[in-house]
Parts: C-alpha cells; structure tokens; sequence
C-alpha cells in the first residue's frame, strides 16, 4: 500500500475526532484545517487532478466565512452582557 | 542504503542553509510583517524563546516565505526540469502578494534555491532535495520551539539584521 | 519502499499526533504549516508530471492563506478580550 | 550540463526588452524592501522569466513572441501597486 492513501485517511480520522473532542471554537477550525489537508490528499491519491484544485482553492474561501462569524459572535457577546448589566429591560 | 542517507542529510543541510540566510537577509526576525505574525512571537516569547525568533516562525507561518520556495523550486525542478524553478518563482511572487507580503524574500529564495540544484544536479538527485526541505522545516516549526528560536535569535544577531 | 517517501510519512505522523495533543491555540499553527509542507512534497513525489506541481502549488499557497486567516483573528480576538474588559 | 545556446539568446532578450521599455515608463530605479510598489529590477525581471519559460514549455521561443513578454511584464509591474495592492490593518 502507497503511504500517501494511507497517511491521508489517518489525517482525517484524526481530524474528525478532534473536532468532536475539542470544546473552544477556533481549536475545532484548526482541526477543521487539518482534515482538509487529509480529504486533498486522499482526492488527489486517485488521481482526480482537477477536482483537487477546485477544492483547495474553495477551501480558504470557507475557512474565512467561519472565522468572520466566529469573530462577529465574540464581539457581539461581549458588548449584549456589558449593555444588559447596565439597562436590563431593554436587553432581552 | 548508507550513500541514500549521505545524499539526504547534505541536501537538507542545504536547504537549510539557503533559507535562513535568504530569510534573515531580507529582514524577517525584524518585525512582524503582518498581523497575525506578532501572536505567534508573543506565544513563544512567553515560553521561553526569543522575541526575534518568534517572528521569524510567525512569518514563515502566515506567508510562503523562502522556505516556501526552497520547496517549491525543488518540487518544480522534480517534474519539469531547470525552467520550472523559474515559473516557481512567478507562483510564489503572485502567492506572496496574495498574502500582504512585498515578496523579496520568496522570489529570491526561489531563484538561489534552482541555482543550487542546479550546480548540484551530478550527484543528488531532486527528490532528495524535497525531503530534505522537509526534515530542514520539521527541526524549526516541529520539534522544540523555544530552541529552534534562541538559535534563530542569535543568527540573526550575528549577521546584524535584528 | 523508497527511503525519501518513508522520511517524509514519518514525519507526517509525528506533526499530526502533536497538532492533535498541543493545548495552546497559537503554537497549533506551526505544526499545521509544518503539515501542508510535507502533504504537498508527498503530492508531487505520488503523480510525477507537471499537473501534480501545480497542483501542490495551489494547494500550498491556499492553505497557507486559510492558517493566515486563522492567526489573524487569534490576534483580533485577544484585542476585543482586552479592550471589553 | 549541455545547454542549447539559442535559449540564453531568448531569454536575454526578454530580459533586456523588459528592461527598456521599463526604463521608458519611468519607473523608480532603487529598490526599497518595505514598499509594494515594483521597481525596474525586482518584479520585472522575474515576470519576464517566468512568462518566457511558461511560453517555451507550451509553444515554443520566438524572437517576437519574447519581445511581446517583455512589453507585457514590464507593464505589469508598473501597475503591480494596482492589481494586487497591500492591505493596512486599522490599528
């Protein structure tokens, strides 16, 4: 057996389980990255070449969506607890 | 068997060589180039390395610096021969730009890193020169980090580019 | 079994069960550099032609944009803690 | 080790029209390592490299074909600063 197949399913494996495991939410998008290094490398093992670069050049593109709702949520949690410690009623 | 393992460890040292100077040359340990770089600095300052060190790794994380090149030129070289170290070196520019970087570093990292291979093509092989990139990239992103950025540190300050 | 490919899978595993064990948030990020480094020389050496170091080309270089993202907004995040508190 | 000499000829030529016709549209002559903005030495030589050695492994060389990768890089990296241009965080 080749080790590039072989590596890129424990990549994912890997991967997959870490997201599961891991409770903050940017540890779970680095785990996220490292099982799209895994699915690439197992796309590209069967020699679809196009398919391979369609999708690791999307893959950023879905990383920074992720990353801009994670950073919105942040900001937004921590100004709604300032506002309702302040004036109650209004908050909820 | 043994003469593989002999061809391995000079390739990697090689490699090495060619891209930390490149990279302390064009100013990495000096500041952060962009903003994700100065986290990764603090973080490693804060376990017990070197502040310059730290950028130096945070760079190379957050933008395909010259030992993205190295890489490169050797995987190029790999499959097409003494031409495709330069269409490497016009891959890695526009990739450079594409993450905030002005590019010197890469660029030139690319075109020594052919010229080399090049003067070496007798009796190392290209392949070899890929895993040697690799192992030269484990010892510094991998295996211990405040070690590998005191070494990093004190180049830098030899060769003046702090 | 070629000793160039047995090197780089070696390496391969042992950066994957450290991105897997590491706690902190910012030292995860140069062991996944130190991944797509060895996932794009294992690309080339499988498919030995000029398709496959394009591809490992672009699959470097985007994944090299998508850790920046990531070490950017670890950046941004411990901005707000500080200034929110 | 034996390298065919008409392809240093080609490549010298897109390097020295690239040159030219980069000094025709006054473009900055010092290098600075800070700024995004091409200078007549650091983009301009290496696009040209690149798009000749891009051409000659899908059409093949040509004296004309080389002139007109030169004309096309050095109008490149006159306007680099505009196509890819830098980004500065507000701090």
């Amino acid at each position: 057996m080749d080790v590039l197949p072989l590596i890129s399913i424990l990549s994912c494996i890997l991967g997959g389980i870490g997201v599961i495991l891991h409770t903050d939410y940017i540890n779970k998008i680095i785990m996220f990255a490292f099982l799209e290094a895994g699915l690439i490398g197992l796309i590209t093992s069967f020699y679809y070449l196009d398919v391979s670069i369609i999708s690791s050049i999307l893959e950023p593109i879905g990383t920074v969506i992720l990353l801009l709702g994670a950073l919105k949520y942040a900001h937004l949690k921590r100004t709604k607890k300032k506002y309702s410690s302040e004036v109650p009623i209004l908050a909820r | 068997m043994e003469i593989e393992v002999i061809k391995l460890i000079i390739a990697s040292i090689i490699c090495w060589i060619n891209f930390v100077v490149v990279d302390t040359y064009f100013g990495l340990p000096k500041k952060p180039g962009v903003s994700g770089a100065e986290v990764i600095g603090k973080k490693i300052e804060k376990i017990g390395g070197n502040i310059n060190g730290g950028y130096f790794m945070g760079n190379i994380v957050c933008s395909p610096d010259a030992s993205a090149g190295t890489l490169m030129a050797a995987i190029f070289y790999y499959a097409m021969g003494f031409e495709g170290g330069l269409i490497a070196a016009l891959l890695i520019f526009i990739g450079n730009r594409l993450c905030n970087d002005p590019g010197y570093a890469g660029t030139i990292g690319t075109i020594t890193a052919t010229i080399l291979i090049y003067l070496c093509s007798g009796f190392i092989e290209p392949q070899y020169f890929i895993a040697g990139m690799v192992i030269a990239i484990f010892t510094i992103q991998g295996f211990h980090h405040a070690y590998a950025s005191k070494l990093l540190g004190s180049i830098a300050k030899k060769m003046g580019r702090i | 079994m070629d000793i160039v490919i047995l090197t780089i899978g070696t390496i391969m595993v042992i950066v994957g069960l450290r991105i897997f064990l590491t706690r902190s948030r910012a030292l995860k990020l140069p062991y996944v550099c130190c991944l797509n480094f060895c996932m794009a020389a294992l690309i080339v050496l499988y498919i030995k032609s000029p398709m496959g170091a394009l591809t490992a080309v672009v699959y470097f270089i985007s994944s090299t944009i998508s850790s920046n993202a990531i070490a950017h907004t670890i950046g941004e995040m411990k901005k707000i803690e500080k200034t929110m508190k | 080790m034996n390298v065919p000499y008409t392809l240093i000829y080609f490549y010298g030529i897109s390097i020295i029209s690239s040159i030219i016709i980069g000094i025709l549209l006054k473009m900055p002559l010092k290098p600075n390592t800070n700024s995004f903005e091409g200078n007549i030495l650091f983009p301009t030589v290496f696009v040209a490299l690149g798009l000749t050695a891009i051409a000659e492994f899908l059409f093949g060389l040509d004296i004309i074909l080389c002139v007109i990768i030169g004309v096309f890089s050095a109008l490149f990296s006159k306007y680099i600063n505009r196509i890819f241009p830098g980004v500065d965080y507000g701090n």
